[in-house]
């Protein structure tokens, strides 16, 4: 599993932008935002916590659809499934190597682009604890999204599609708390949601992508 | 004839829409169980 | 033979085509009758003339949310059983639950406009909808994308095991989200006003109706998709020999 | 002792059945070659053998993660070394020696380029090097010989003896005469007849 992990970390910055990537387009989405809604504080800094998030989300979402259709290209899935590895910890593993290259990235660079977006720094603690919460999730699921739709010839709109709308419990709270820590109020409440939601995607999701995979290869 | 008062273009914007909607579903429904049907019996007949 | 005790599609179709006629009758009548019958009740004194509006709203969220629920539980048969004509359908209802969904939207557009003075509100019952919607879109896209139909029915059932937990979870998040203006449950017991007789039993009736015209467009579908299916493996057999 | 034992087998593509009742044994040092015309279901009757997919009826013994499975994608990665690349299966498949597998398949002297830099008869040799390092008995191969020149397919030859007399066994599917002391199982006789059977072999044959 590690050999895994190492491998597909390696390929990331081999290939080239793996890590980079997301960062650049969530800067990009950051920097374009106050072109359409004005540069005001007063516009930008209620909608900072969702740009924020969706920002995560989209970047996230760019980079899903390489989480097994590389390998399926060039035979690597037949021979993962057919390895000692159960093909539940492979897709768990390439999830982690997802969020490893993407999720940090972003989380690490989202107090900057807070500040771009006039997000008050009180909110940062709540930005950084609801993205570390929240990201995870994300690629986990994305990994879903991928497994369904790795042999199918246009998958890339269809894996948004279908994994979008599973995203939205995870942006709503989210969101919340980081709206909560900006007003000061109290964030244990969706904190708690959130740390549950993917606590719950980690340990289930993983036999879902494992199960669409194996219909995939056969 | 009811009187639908100053609501009228709701009210009947609503049963327009979705009757408008449901026959569509019930028009592709029957179109599409038809033209099976019709392919169904040529392929049993030549076959 | 032996096939059908795999699936018995041939029973199906026999039984499906006996009772066709009378589950049609059954909804039309019902739903005919009912709308007749609501659209003809007097106007609310507060709600005005909007309330009619009602007899359509409540049957079809009502249908869009059992439809997710009916293609849950055969797509649980398909993948335990494996029982094919289960499969087909589940696909079948996707898109009645679809177009259910999307009258319950409309609907509800068109009564919140005069009653809350908007078009739009993100409100959680309609926000839950729009989701939903975005299940029931996804789920459709999904079967019309995967060509082998074995791994198009296994991967749907899937999706749709996965998109009724989410489903559910998106519902209680987004109720956490935006506390409503949407009234409560328009025939629970609990709330204090109950919705008076004059509007109940037409609303019964077009329930009733929209169930039966769901069966009835339901069956007429699976039967379309299996003699699809039919055709598909004649023709494939035909190729071959 | 038999490393593969298949009973009455009957395998499907895209739905239908492509050849049935097909039963061998396979024992240690033993090699059984695949032949037939192109179709037969050559391709789905090694990746039903290498569990990728189920078989339609019939019976498949065998233990439990034996199998090395070699089609003609190599799942190589061109970003990473020789090296990497079989490093990282003999890892997964908890195996062994890297650099012998490289000299097995005369990689030794590239094994710090990246794998893209490869020729596809290259290319080939390292996913045929694979094999040796995941040290499973079991070798399942689909055409391993494609793209090889005349030198390669007698090393690749070699490899496989070396690995039979070291009590392997081989499944392969070629058209080429690898002078393997091996039987022949030619698939034609075993194609599978248009008539309908006890049971189907794809969704859409269920309504047949």
């Amino acid at each position: 599993m590690i050999a895994l992990l190492k491998r597909d970390l390696r390929l990331a910055i081999r290939a080239g932008g793996g890590f980079g990537l997301g960062v650049a387009f969530f800067l990009i989405l950051c920097a374009l935002v106050p072109f359409g809604v004005g540069p005001d504080t007063s516009a930008l800094q209620p909608i900072a916590a969702g740009i924020l998030w969706l920002g995560a989300l989209l970047a996230c979402l760019l980079s899903l659809d390489r989480i097994f259709a590389l390998d399926h290209e060039d035979g690597s899935l037949d021979l993962l499934a057919t390895s000692p590895l159960p093909l539940e910890g492979a897709v768990a593993v390439k999830a982690l190597a997802h969020w490893i290259t993407t999720g940090l990235p972003l989380i690490v660079a989202a107090p900057l682009f807070g500040i771009l977006l006039h997000l008050p720094t009180a909110a940062i603690p709540s930005l950084l604890t609801s993205l570390l919460l929240g990201t995870p999730a994300l690629s986990m699921l994305g990994a879903f999204g991928a497994a369904v739709t790795v042999g199918l010839r246009r998958g890339g709109l269809l894996l948004s599609l279908l994994v979008l709308p599973l995203y939205i419990p995870t942006l709503i709270f989210g969101t919340e708390m980081i709206r909560r820590g900006q007003e000061g109020g109290a964030t244990a409440t969706p904190l708690l949601f959130l740390a549950g939601i993917t606590a719950g995607v980690l340990a289930l999701v993983p036999f879902a992508a494992a199960a669409a995979l194996r219909v995939n290869l056969r | 004839m009811i009187e639908l008062g100053k609501y009228a273009g709701a009210v009947l914007g609503a049963y327009g829409v979705s009757l408008a909607l449901l026959g569509g579903l019930i028009w592709q429904t029957l179109a599409a169980n038809a033209r099976a049907r019709r392919e169904l019996e040529k392929q049993e007949r030549h076959g | 033979m032996s096939i059908w005790e795999y699936a018995n599609p041939v029973k199906f179709m026999r039984t499906s085509g006996a009772v066709l006629p009378w589950v049609v009758a059954g909804a039309a009548v019902c739903t005919v009758t009912g709308l007749v019958w609501g659209f003809s009740t007097p106007d609310d004194y507060r709600q005005g003339s909007t309330v009619k509006i009602v007899f359509l709203h409540v049957p079809a969220a009502m249908m869009a949310i059992n439809i997710w629920v009916m293609m849950l539980v055969t797509s649980l048969i398909w993948l335990i059983r494996r029982h094919h004509v289960s499969a087909l359908a589940a696909k079948a209802a996707a898109p009645i639950g679809a177009v259910m969904t999307v009258i319950g939207l409309i609907t509800g557009a068109v009564w919140g406009q005069p009653m809350w003075g908007t078009w739009w509100e993100w409100d959680p019952r309609l926000t839950s909808f729009l989701i939903l919607l975005l299940f029931y879109i996804g789920y459709i896209a999904l079967w019309s994308a995967v060509e082998d139909p074995d791994s198009a029915a296994d991967l749907t059932g899937v999706l749709c095991l996965v998109g009724s937990v989410f489903a559910l979870l998106s519902r209680y998040a987004v109720f956490f989200w935006n506390q409503g203006l949407h009234q409560g449950a328009s025939l629970s017991v609990q709330s204090g006003e109950r919705m008076s007789a004059v509007y109940r039993y037409p609303l019964y009736l077009t329930m009733l109706g929209f169930g039966l015209l769901f069966l009835s467009l339901l069956l007429v579908r699976t039967r379309t998709e299996i003699r699809r299916r039919r055709l598909a493996a004649l023709q494939a057999r035909e190729m071959r020999a | 002792m038999s490393l593969l034992a298949v009973h009455d087998l009957a395998v499907a593509r895209g739905g239908l059945r492509t050849v049935e009742g097909i039963s061998f044994s396979l024992a240690a040092g033993q090699a059984l070659i695949l032949r037939g015309p192109n179709g037969i279901g050559k391709t789905t009757l090694l990746r039903t053998v290498a569990g990728l997919q189920p078989p339609v009826t019939g019976r498949i013994e065998m233990a439990e993660d034996a199998v090395a499975y070699a089609a003609h994608a190599d799942g190589l990665k061109g970003a990473l070394t020789l090296t990497e690349n079989l490093h990282f299966w003999a890892q997964v498949f908890g195996g062994g020696d890297v650099a012998g597998a490289l000299a097995a398949m005369d990689l030794a002297a590239l094994a710090d380029r990246p794998a893209a830099a490869l020729s596809a008869g290259q290319k080939r040799r390292l996913g045929l090097a694979r094999l040796v390092v995941s040290r499973r008995p079991l070798w399942v191969l689909d055409e391993p010989t494609v793209s090889l020149d005349a030198a390669s397919v007698s090393r690749f030859a070699d490899m496989v003896r070396g690995h039979l007399g070291q009590g392997g066994a081989a499944l392969i599917a070629t058209h080429i005469d690898l002078g393997l002391d091996a039987r022949v199982l030619d698939l034609t006789p075993f194609r599978a007849r248009a008539a309908p059977a006890a049971r189907p072999a794809g969704f859409n044959e269920a309504f047949a």
